[in-house]
Formats: C-alpha cells, sequence, structure tokens
C-alpha cells in the first residue's frame, strides 16, 4: 500500500507549483487555472486523509471544494471575458489601473 | 519490493507534477489548460488508487467534463494568443520562485513530520464509501449543502450579468 | 485447460475479451456506416451503395481501403499538438466507454466464470459518464488545432453544446439510479428482470418487487441528451456541413478523419447500449423467463433469414453474388440450427441476442431520424437543452423520489 | 370632561394655534389667523376660569398631577407634572386673562404691520411657554418654560429684525438672560445634589426639615437662593442685569405690554415666591433680595424721571415696581408680592396698550417732546391712561394703593433696616407719581408739538380701546381684595395665599393705626409727586437743556458704557487675540490639519506598495501566507528547521 504521507508530500508539490504558477503567468486564464491546480493539490490531501481516519467527511469537503470551484471558474471566467473585452488583452500586467 | 500499487501511484504522481510542471512551461494557454486536464485525470486515477471511486469520477465529470471545458471554451472564444512575457513586476520576476519554493516547502515540511504515523489509505468498498459520503451530506453537512446549491444559483445569475452585453 | 485459465485467467481472458470487442466493434461501425446509407438512401427513395458487392456490401471495406491510402495532407499553421492528439482522444475515449458496458450477464466457459463484458466495476456508469464528458476535448481540440474558422467555430458550438447536454443526460439516468439504488450496470439490469417480461423494465417499471417506477420521462430525456452528445441529427450543429463546411473535422483527411468517425460511431453504440441497459432491461428478454418456447427465437429468426438470404444470393449475376450471398445465408441458416440442436449455447446466446437486437434497434433510430428531421437551428439547440430538457428531467427527479419516498413509508 | 384632571390642555391650546399660525399663517388671511389665535387663547383662558373653579369648588386642595415622564436617570427624574395651587391659580388667571385682552388689542394694533402671523404665531408661542412656566411642578419644567419665553421675548424684540437696533436690542436680552440663567442652572444643580431630587414638593418637604441659616451665614440653602435670585434678576430685569429691558422696547408695544410688563418679566418673582420656603431659610438671601429691589425700585424711578420716550418711561417705572415685588418677599410678604404682581399687571398692561394707542394715533411717534394736548383728541385713551397712572401711583381706591401699601408697611415691620427700606420705597413711590405724571402732563396736556398737516391724530378702533377699558376697571377694582384690611379686616388676599406662605403678616388691630399712618404718608407721597410733577411740566414747556444730573440721568447712569468698557470690550478682545487666533487658529485648526498631514505623509510612503501591479499583489498574498502558516505550523517545524531529529 502507499503511505499517507507519499500523497500529502505530492499534494503538497503541486501546490507549490500551483503558487508558482500563479506568480509566473501572465495571462488571466493561465492564473485562474494555477487557483485550481492549488484547489485539486487540496483536494488530494483531504482525500488522502479522509481515507487514511477512514472518516467521508474529508470526501465530502472535497466536493465542496468542487462545487464552489465550479461557481468561481463560471463567475472568474465572466470576469475574464469582460476583461478582454474592454482591454483587449488578458496581460495582467497590463491591468494595472491602480498604479502610481 | 514494490508492490504493483506504488507503481502505478508513482505513474500517475509523475503525470501530475509533469503536468503541473508544463502548466507553468507552456506558453499557450490552450495547452497549459491541456496540462491541467492531465493533472486531473492523474489526480482521478489516484483516488481511483485509494478507493474513493465517486470522488474520482466527480473529480472527472465535473472539473475534466465542465470546468476544464469552460475554460477551452473561453480561450477559444477570446482566440487568445501567445502569453507576453513581460516582466513589469520586478518583485515576481525575483522573489516569485524562492517564496513559492519557500511556501511549498514549509507545507511539506509540516505535513510530512505531522502525518508520518497515519496508516496507508485503505480502499474500502466504493458503494460503502459512497453511501457514507451521500448519508454525512445529507445528515450532516446539509445545511452547507443546500447554501452550496445557492451559491451555484447566485453563481449563474452573475455569470449571465457579467457576460452579457449591455445594449 | 481449465486449470490454466484459473491460473491465468485474470490476464488472458481480458485480452482475449478486448481483442473480440475491438473486432466486433469495429465491424459493426463499419456495417453502420453502410446500413445508415442504405436506410437513408431507401428513405430518400434512391438505392445506397450497390456496386461494390451485393447491396454493396463490401462498401465499408473499400471506404476503409481508400482512407489508409489517402495522402494526409497538413495544413500550415496548425497547433500541431492539438491537431494530432485530438483524433487519437475521440477514438480512444469511445472505444475505452465500451469497457464497462456488460452485454449479457455472467458466463462460464470451460469452467471460468466470467463477465459479458471486459470490466466489470462497481460504478461503470459513473466511469461511462465520466468518458463520455472528456469526450468532448476530442472535437474542441480539433475544431482549435486545425487553425480554420469553420473548425474552430464547430469546435466551440460542441464544446457548447456538451456542457449544456451533459447536465441533462446525467440528470435523467438519477432516475433509474434511485430506482436501482447502485452504479453498476449489471446491477441496474439486474433490477429489471422480473417475471413480467418487458413490464417490468424501467420504462414500464412494474417490477416484481414494486420498487419500480415509470422512466418514460427520463427516457426520453436520456434519448434526446445522447443524440445531442454524440453530435446526431438533429443536434448535428458541429459539422453542420450547409453552415460550417464540415465542422471540426474539415481540416482532417484519411486515417485522422477515419478516427473521428469511427469514434463517433463507436460511441454511438456505445450510447446505445447504455440506453438500452438504463431504460430496455439490457440483455433481458421481453418475455417472462417461463415462456421457454421464446428461447428459441434466435433460430427461429436466423434459419429463414439465411435461407432467404441464400435465395436472394442465387438470383445474383456477378460471381461475387454468388459465392459471398449464398455462403452468408448457409452460414447463419447453420447458426441458426447449431443454436437449436445446443440448448446450452442457446442459452449463453440469449443475452446477448437480446442485447443486440435492441440495441440494433436504437441505432436504427438513430438512422431513420437522421434521415427525417431536419437540424436545429443554434439558439434553439441551447434554448431547447436549458428550457427544456434540463428542467424536465430535474422534475423527473423529483417526481421519482417523492415516490419512492412514499413507497418507503 | 373635568379640566383639572386634563391641565395639560390649557398649555396645550397656545402652542397648537402657535403651530398652526406658524405653518400655514403665512397663506392665511388676517381673519383666519385671528381667528387662530384668539380661539386658542381664549379657549385656554376659559378652560383655566374652569379649572379654578373646579379647584376652588374641591376644597382648593392643591392639586399636582404627573402626567409622563420626561428624563429618568437613575435617581434623577423630570417629569411633565403639572400642578394648580393658590399661587398658579393667581399667575393662571393673570397670564390668560390679560394674554386674552392683549391678544384682542393686538388684532387691531398690528392691523398695517407686516409679519402679521409671525407675531401672533410668537405670541401663542409665549402663552405656551409661559403657562407651562406656571404650571410646572419642578424646576426642570419650570425652567423650561423660563427658557422657552426667554426665546419669545427674544423673537418678538427682533419681529422686525431687519430694523439692527431691535435684532441688536433682541441679542441683548437674549444674552443677558443667559448670565442669569446660567445662576438659576447652578442653584438647580445645587438643590439637585443637596435634595436629590428637583420636584417642588420633595424639595420643599426636605427643606422645611432643615434648622434655618442664621443671618450672615452662607449655608447651601443661602447660596442656593442666591443662584436662583440671579436667574430671577436676569428674567425680572433687576439690577444689575435690568439693562436689557428697556432696550426690549424696541419690540411692538403688545409685546411690551404682555411679555416685559405683565407676565414674563414677573417670572422671576414667582420663582422667588414658588421657592419661598427655601428663601425663609436664607435670611441673608431674603436681605439681599430686599435690598437689591428696594436699590432697584429707586434706581430706575430716578432714570424714569428724565426719558423722553413714552415707553421707556414706562419700560424703568416695570423696573422699578418689579424692585417693589422683591422688595416685599425680602421682607417676607410674599402675598404682597404677588398681590403687586398681580395689581402691576393689570395697570402696567394698561398704561402700555394706552402708551401705544397713543403712538397709533400718532402714527409711530414715541418722543412726548413731539406730542401734548392730546386729551381732546383721543379720550378713551386718555382717560384709560389716567385711570392706569392714578393706579401706579397709588391713590385709594385704586389697586396700587392697596398693594403697595402693603409691601411698605411689610418692609416698615421687618427687622434690621426695615425703616431704611421704608424710607428708600417711599421716596421710589414719590418718584413714581412723578414722572407718570409728567408722562400725563406732556402728552394730554399743554399746547400740541407736532405738526397737524404730518399727523392726523385719531382715536384707536374699538379692539383697542375695549381691552383698555376692561383693564381700566380691573387696576380700579384690582386691588379691593385688600380693602378690608385698612381697617383691620381680613386682607382676603393674603387669606387666598395663606395655604400657600403660611399666614405670614397678620394685619392686626393693634398694628391697624400703624397701618392707617403708613398709608396716609404714602398718599401724601404721591400727592407730592403728582404737585411737583403739575407745577414742573406747567401749559408750555420745551426740551430740557440736559446737563449735571440731568444728562447723567437720561444717560441712565452711563451703566450700558459702563458695562461695554468692563465686560464686553475686554471679551471681544480676549474671544479675537486669544480664543480665535491663538486657540483657534493655532491649536485647533494645528491639531486637525496636523493629523491630516501625518495622513497623508504615511500614506505617500505607504503608497509604494501599492504598484498596481497583480503579479505583485500575488506575491504579497504569498509572503502573507509564508508568514501566516510559518506561525501556525512552527511547533512542528522548529526541530525540523534546526535539524531535530523526528
Amino acid at each position: 500500500m502507499v503511505p499517507t504521507n507519499y500523497y500529502v508530500i505530492l499534494s503538497a508539490i503541486l501546490f507549490g507549483l500551483g503558487v508558482l504558477a500563479f506568480v509566473f503567468k501572465r495571462n488571466i486564464i493561465t492564473i485562474f487555472m494555477a487557483i485550481e491546480l492549488m484547489l485539486n493539490a487540496v483536494n488530494l490531501a483531504f482525500v488522502a486523509f479522509s481515507q487514511a481516519l477512514g472518516k467521508a467527511d474529508g470526501e465530502v469537503f472535497v466536493l465542496f471544494v468542487i462545487l464552489v470551484a465550479a461557481a468561481e471558474a463560471a463567475v472568474g471566467l465572466g470576469i475574464i471575458i469582460l476583461t478582454a473585452r474592454n482591454r483587449r488583452s488578458l496581460n495582467v500586467e497590463n491591468v494595472n489601473l491602480l498604479k502610481l | 519490493m514494490i508492490s504493483g500499487v506504488l507503481v502505478i501511484f508513482f505513474v500517475l504522481a509523475a503525470l501530475a507534477v509533469f503536468g503541473a510542471v508544463s502548466l507553468i512551461l507552456q506558453s499557450h494557454p490552450i495547452h497549459s489548460a491541456l496540462s491541467l486536464i492531465l493533472v486531473m485525470v492523474s489526480l482521478a486515477g489516484l483516488y481511483l488508487l485509494m478507493g474513493a471511486e465517486f470522488i474520482a469520477a466527480v473529480q472527472i465529470i465535473v472539473y475534466g467534463g465542465a470546468v476544464m471545458v469552460l475554460f477551452t471554451f473561453v480561450i477559444m472564444l477570446l482566440n487568445a494568443g501567445v502569453e507576453e512575457r513581460t516582466n513589469f513586476s520586478k518583485l515576481a520576476t525575483f522573489g516569485g520562485v524562492p517564496l513559492a519554493l519557500a511556501l511549498g516547502g514549509i507545507i511539506a515540511a509540516a505535513i510530512w513530520r505531522s502525518s508520518g504515523h497515519l496508516p496507508p489509505p485503505a480502499a474500502s468498498g466504493a458503494m460503502s464509501s459512497t453511501r457514507e459520503l451521500s448519508m454525512l451530506l445529507f445528515s450532516t453537512f446539509v445545511y452547507p449543502f443546500e447554501l452550496t446549491s445557492f451559491l451555484i444559483l447566485v453563481a449563474i445569475l452573475g455569470a449571465i450579468v457579467l457576460a452579457q452585453r449591455e445594449n | 485447460m481449465s486449470e490454466i485459465l484459473a491460473k491465468y485467467g485474470f490476464l488472458i481472458v481480458p485480452i482475449i475479451k478486448v481483442a473480440i470487442l475491438v473486432f466486433v466493434v469495429l465491424t459493426l461501425d463499419a456495417y453502420l456506416t453502410w446500413l445508415e446509407r442504405k436506410v437513408i438512401a431507401h428513405i430518400q427513395a434512391r438505392w445506397g451503395p450497390h456496386r461494390v458487392g451485393p447491396h454493396g456490401l463490401l462498401q465499408p471495406l473499400a471506404d476503409g481501403i481508400k482512407f489508409i491510402l489517402k495522402e494526409d495532407p497538413m495544413p500550415v499553421g496548425v497547433d500541431k499538438k492539438a491537431y494530432f492528439f485530438a483524433p487519437f482522444l475521440t477514438l480512444m475515449l469511445a472505444l475505452t466507454s465500451l469497457a464497462v458496458i456488460p452485454f449479457g450477464p455472467d458466463i462460464t466457459i470451460f469452467g471460468y466464470t466470467t463477465n459479458f463484458g471486459i470490466a466489470d466495476v462497481n460504478i461503470s456508469l459513473l466511469i461511462l459518464f465520466a468518458i463520455t464528458a472528456l469526450g468532448v476535448y476530442g472535437i474542441a481540440l480539433a475544431g482549435w488545432g486545425s487553425n480554420n474558422k469553420y473548425s474552430l467555430l464547430g469546435g466551440l458550438r460542441s464544446s457548447a453544446q456538451m456542457i449544456s447536454y451533459e447536465l441533462a443526460l446525467t440528470l435523467s439516468v438519477v432516475g433509474v439510479l434511485l430506482i436501482a439504488g447502485d452504479f453498476s450496470l449489471k446491477h441496474i439490469v439486474e433490477k429489471q428482470a422480473g417475471d413480467m417480461g418487458f413490464l417490468s423494465w424501467n420504462i414500464i417499471g412494474l417490477s416484481k418487487g414494486g420498487g419500480g417506477f415509470t422512466q418514460i420521462i427520463g427516457c426520453i430525456c436520456f434519448f434526446l441528451a445522447a443524440i445531442a452528445e454524440t453530435n446526431r441529427v438533429p443536434f448535428d450543429l458541429p459539422e453542420a456541413e450547409s453552415e460550417l463546411v464540415a465542422g471540426y473535422h474539415t481540416e482532417y483527411a484519411s486515417m485522422k478523419f477515419a478516427m473521428f468517425f469511427i469514434g463517433e460511431y463507436t460511441s454511438m453504440i456505445s450510447v446505445s447500449s447504455l440506453f438500452t441497459i438504463l431504460f430496455f432491461g439490457g440483455w433481458l428478454s421481453p418475455f417472462p423467463a417461463s415462456w421457454t418456447l421464446t428461447h428459441f427465437l434466435p433460430s427461429i429468426i436466423l434459419v429463414p433469414l439465411g435461407l432467404w438470404v441464400f435465395y436472394d444470393g442465387t438470383r445474383y449475376e456477378t460471381i461475387l453474388g454468388r459465392v459471398i450471398l449464398p455462403g452468408l445465408g448457409a452460414v447463419l441458416a447453420a447458426l441458426g440450427i447449431a443454436l437449436f440442436l445446443f440448448p446450452a449455447a442457446n442459452e449463453v446466446i440469449q443475452g446477448p441476442f437480446w442485447f443486440f437486437a435492441k440495441v440494433g434497434a436504437v441505432l436504427f433510430f438513430y438512422i431513420w431520424m437522421r434521415g427525417t428531421l431536419p437540424r436545429f437551428r443554434y439558439d434553439q439547440l441551447m434554448d431547447f437543452g436549458w428550457k427544456f430538457l434540463l428542467p424536465v428531467s430535474i422534475a423527473n427527479v423529483v417526481l421519482t423520489s417523492a415516490v419512492i419516498m412514499w413507497r418507503m413509508k | 370632561m373635568p379640566i383639572l384632571e386634563n391641565l395639560w390642555i390649557i398649555p396645550l391650546l397656545p402652542l397648537l394655534g402657535s403651530a398652526i399660525n406658524g405653518l400655514f399663517g403665512a397663506k392665511w388671511s388676517k381673519a383666519i389667523v385671528n381667528s387662530v389665535a384668539l380661539g386658542s387663547t381664549g379657549v385656554s383662558f376659559l378652560c383655566a376660569v374652569e379649572a379654578v373653579r373646579e379647584f376652588l369648588s374641591g376644597g382648593s386642595q392643591p392639586f399636582r398631577k404627573e402626567f409622563f415622564d420626561w428624563i429618568v436617570a437613575g435617581s434623577f427624574r423630570a417629569g411633565f407634572d403639572l400642578q394648580l395651587d393658590q399661587l398658579t391659580v393667581v399667575m393662571l388667571l393673570v397670564v390668560t386673562g390679560v394674554g386674552f385682552l392683549i391678544h384682542i388689542y393686538s388684532t387691531g394694533y398690528m392691523a398695517h404691520e407686516e409679519g402679521y402671523y409671525r407675531f401672533f404665531s410668537y405670541l401663542n408661542l409665549f402663552m405656551f411657554f409661559m403657562l407651562i412656566l406656571v404650571l410646572a411642578a419642578n424646576y426642570v419644567l419650570l425652567f423650561v418654560g423660563w427658557e422657552g419665553v426667554g426665546l419669545c421675548s427674544y423673537l418678538l424684540i427682533g419681529l422686525y429684525f431687519l430694523k439692527k437696533s431691535a435684532a441688536d436690542a433682541g441679542k441683548k436680552a437674549f444674552i443677558v438672560n443667559r448670565i442669569g440663567d446660567f445662576g438659576f442652572m447652578l442653584g438647580m444643580f445645587l438643590l439637585f445634589r443637596s435634595f436629590g431630587s428637583l420636584d417642588f414638593q420633595t424639595v420643599f418637604a426636605k427643606a422645611a426639615t432643615w434648622q434655618p441659616e442664621a443671618m450672615g451665614q452662607f449655608g447651601t440653602m443661602t447660596v442656593a437662593c442666591l443662584l436662583l435670585f440671579v436667574g430671577a434678576t436676569g428674567k425680572s430685569a433687576q439690577l444689575p442685569l435690568y439693562v436689557w429691558l428697556p432696550d426690549a422696547m424696541e419690540g411692538p408695544t403688545p409685546v411690551s405690554a404682555l411679555i416685559h410688563a405683565a407676565t414674563m418679566v414677573t417670572a422671576g418673582v414667582y420663582m422667588v415666591a414658588r421657592s419661598h420656603v427655601l428663601f425663609t431659610h436664607a435670611p441673608t438671601a431674603m436681605y439681599v433680595v430686599a435690598i437689591v429691589g428696594c436699590a432697584t425700585a429707586f434706581f430706575a424711578a430716578t432714570i424714569g424721571l428724565v426719558q423722553s420716550d413714552i415707553k421707556k418711561v414706562l419700560a424703568y417705572s416695570t423696573v422699578s415696581q418689579l424692585g417693589y415685588m422683591f422688595l416685599a418677599c425680602g421682607v417676607g410678604a410674599f402675598g404682597a408680592g404677588v398681590f403687586h404682581l398681580m395689581t402691576h399687571a393689570f395697570f402696567k398692561a394698561l398704561l402700555f396698550l394706552s402708551a401705544g394707542s397713543v403712538i397709533h394715533a400718532m402714527g409711530g411717534e414715541q418722543d412726548m417732546w413731539n406730542m401734548g394736548g392730546l386729551s381732546k383728541k383721543i379720550k378713551v385713551t386718555f382717560v384709560c391712561m389716567l385711570f392706569g397712572t392714578i393706579a401706579i401711583a397709588g391713590f385709594p381706591p385704586f389697586a396700587a394703593f392697596f398693594s403697595k401699601d402693603s409691601i411698605l408697611f411689610a418692609a416698615y415691620n421687618s427687622e434690621n433696616g426695615g425703616k431704611v427700606l421704608y424710607g428708600v420705597g417711599l421716596l421710589a413711590a414719590v418718584l413714581t407719581s412723578f414722572y407718570m405724571f409728567r408722562l400725563i402732563r406732556l402728552t394730554f396736556y399743554g399746547e400740541k408739538r407736532y405738526d397737524e398737516h404730518k399727523v392726523h391724530v385719531h382715536e384707536s378702533p374699538g379692539n383697542m380701546t375695549w381691552p383698555l377699558m376692561i383693564l381700566a376697571f380691573l387696576s380700579l377694582t384690582g386691588g379691593w381684595f385688600a380693602a378690608p384690611a385698612l381697617w383691620g379686616g381680613k386682607d382676603y388676599f393674603s387669606e387666598f395665599l395663606s395655604p400657600v406662605f403660611g399666614s405670614g403678616e397678620s394685619a392686626g388691630a393693634e398694628s391697624a393705626s400703624l397701618e392707617h399712618i403708613l398709608s396716609g404718608v404714602a398718599v401724601a407721597a404721591a400727592f407730592a409727586g403728582l404737585i411737583v410733577a403739575l407745577r414742573m411740566y406747567g401749559k408750555t414747556v420745551k426740551r430740557g437743556t440736559s446737563e449735571g444730573v440731568h444728562k447723567l440721568l437720561y444717560n441712565k447712569y452711563y451703566v450700558d458704557e459702563l458695562y461695554a468698557a468692563a465686560i464686553v470690550r475686554p471679551l471681544v478682545w480676549l474671544s479675537t487675540n486669544v480664543l480665535w487666533k491663538v486657540v483657534d487658529a493655532g491649536m485647533i485648526d494645528g491639531a486637525v490639519n496636523g493629523v491630516a498631514d501625518g495622513a497623508a505623509a504615511v500614506g505617500d510612503t505607504v503608497r509604494h506598495t501599492q504598484s498596481g501591479n497583480t503579479r505583485s499583489y500575488a506575491v504579497w498574498v504569498v509572503v502573507g501566507a509564508i508568514v501566516v502558516l510559518g506561525i501556525v505550523f512552527w511547533p512542528i517545524l522548529h526541530p525540523a528547521l534546526f535539524g531535530g531529529v523526528r
């Protein structure tokens, strides 16, 4: 059998990569994907723990996470479409109305 | 001696990590999306390995079949081109890698030390786990569940309002 | 021999089954195209293919050879990865979806019991849906990859369409799931078994336990959604030739095109099988089990068919016709007689016989619709999916669960 | 409906009238405004009469009712409590009755003035507050009425606010009253601190149990009484705060009659009389009151001698009459004080209204040197004014004869320096009769000193003359309650009030002889004044050249100039040079601007983190996550960081 640690470490690695993508990508959509990647990493940890502890609560939370991610995707992509429409660009570095 | 399960695990894990890395390295959003789908599918495989069939199926159906399709759809709709490598943010350029690594490292270290004693995930019977899931969902977590449905409704409305062209 | 099976069966049997299944399904696809062309031709008062072989029976073969031999041009400016990946993905997923479908009850050969199908997973339905859900990527990537506005529009349409109809597809099944209380297709079929024959199928729902409830609404919703999922008429907008030359596979030729082609028909088959399993009792005979005479129906059908084919072949003027058709007829007739003589084999054949009969009917219905109905407009498609299909299937879920609750107390 | 049970009706009616007129009067015709104002006042007068009837028929038991709680904080309670006892009865009838008459008069007097509806709205509002003042059953509610009437007097003095002098007079009245009110409030606080309540019942009940303080001792009671008296001096225009009243004559004459002669200015006297229990326990305060009253009486009378403005004369006479009332209170003759208050209300209202009628006739002329020989032209006014003059001068059997006589008698009887007080009071009486008859001579006799062709002298309309006649009748008969005291009988008025004040001065038969002598002296004094006046202002008079004492008196002892130099200018200087330039501009603005500048500076430095670049923000998020996780996981992590073994 596979020790729980492996799953969890894998999820940590994926999460780190997600953070990296989150910081490094310039395309709004890709950044959004990075967020999804982090969510997936968290889900993995959830499932691993819940299976290890023999409780389904963790999986319930995974379900919630997935649902919320779906909702988030709907709204977020709507926002992205608007942004792209208004600024003719998907590069977050061009979306800088707040700069000094 | 390495058991077959372990082999499968490592294969899937390697796939997932590969997908995540290529998500970062790919310059075109649609390729990033494909790599993300790869990650998700391999994660679904891992769930199956752990005996969480239902979660695995939902992972593929919702994430793979709906969310990521939405992403690709939007990418096609906006006809997103290759990502331009601007570097306006010095902070992100120089501080990004170490910080992200530090974060991942902290989490990894903490988990490594804290979850050592846990037993390996035991694949309980699929239907049993699914049934248990539904029981919890409709007894303990019923209010969060209903709230989530409401949240999704709100999200749908918000998406419609956002995406419609004002005229 | 049996001990070998007992020892390495877990390895050998699946391989054999996969081989058989792939062969059968590919042939089936090929002749499905033939059937489609023929049927539509007759609907439109034409002859359809009738040059290659008697009644154009060898047409599929010719087509296959043509596909293999054709040049495979590569348009400029395509996104190579996506362009190459898409057809493989489509075909792969289509074939994989067959893996979890039980074509019949468990069978025992040489003392080795195995399920009539490749994998017997207890969440086969979920897996099937998962695979169908991934199916959209083939089309979307094809549309995106082959740098062409028609393809892109096709891909966009298909991805939007699939997301929209997947909901209805999944929800329309929930009723059945509620009745069966199980994700396993095998169990779902067994739940429909009853001494009242077809009356206890889910579409009628008079199962002997009294636990059933008619799923006619779910059945209709599922069928419509399935057509949309497989991009068939009247929902074949991704490849609407009158608007987008050939939709997402405009830029594809030869083998890649063939892959899309085979993938489409395979998914048709798998969806029809799922339809049969969910609502029409899968491999169950429409007659009560007590009517043992009905077990001879295969022979009763096969023998006259074979004799007619034999007779029909003798009237052919071409050599090929004179050879092939009578041979085929003879084989069929012999098969019928053999089944009649060996009851054991007959018993084995019962399940698959009914299964394929039903699937064939459903496929014929597909073709029939294609020959009959016009294509929807895009907004009509969306309105139909969101404003009619989805609410109706949700209503079905509510209704069924209410009835079940009422039965429980 | 028993009015006594619903006393609130009496003040409420004028309030309604005021609200209606104030809100809608602008668009309505004079007739409607009249009917609203007169209706509300008249009905409330009738209600007051009915309430008094019920009170008397009910065995004249002091009535008191708490209608609703207004302020309740801890042990402190200030409720909307109204009470009705003999003292209140007197005030109530005077206020509503005289007020009603003056309302009637005003309809004629104000007929051609602008701000008609405003005037009546204010007048009704004044009635409301005055009634609250007299009906109040605790100091807080009394203070409400107190402030309210002050406000109304301010509004009414400044009715012609376009006239600078009027606006200034209003402000002056308001500010001077503030000083008095300050003292009054301090007194209230002290009372609450020492008695734990401001309710008349409780306060007086507790106070009655206290040991009366000795003469010259400044105990709690004395201080409280003195503070209250400061308020009284402000409201009732006593030394040193009398200065606002003469200027208040800028207001319309009916206002002067109602507020600055009949009712409001007597509020101080009423308040002192109301809290007589406290004062009787503080002889020092009593003495101060007596001296101040007496001094004011004389002082104001002297100023009144030489004034040329007819209303100014009456104003100073008012001040001196109020002084008489305080003198009475000071020597413990509260009954006499209230008695004089009532009679004074009658005849001073009469005098003012007549003066108003004269001014009306002269077309707004107020300087007596430009009048003369009016007696033929405006007979009714002349007769009425003559009645008032005789009354105030103190000739029997007119009202003031009895009231002033009883005051002087009480002063004469009072110990420690009563004789002196009596003497000064008598002198003031002489002066009073002098300046009043001077006024009569200058106004109504001699040859006319005005231009016939410019001024068309005419008698006032009925709605002005009728109130005059009624008031004339009242000022003739108003004093007859006390008549029996002359021949040793009972002073009915004091008898009536005795439940409130206790039977103070009992005019026994043994002192009857003395009283006869004293009243004879008083009449003699009045005659003296009359004779002198007639001799000095004969057929032909001309404006006196003012020098020496005359000049001093004519300029009112330069009191206003004195105040301006001593108080106003230093205050102005302080406000401009210290409070404004240093405190406000320097400290306060400095602090505010400093805070703002500091915030701006901080923002200037911090805003550099807001690069506006989303990726930088993402990095910041990561940093935050690292910090939080580091803190949370520290116990798990530190062996790992420092090479610890699992």
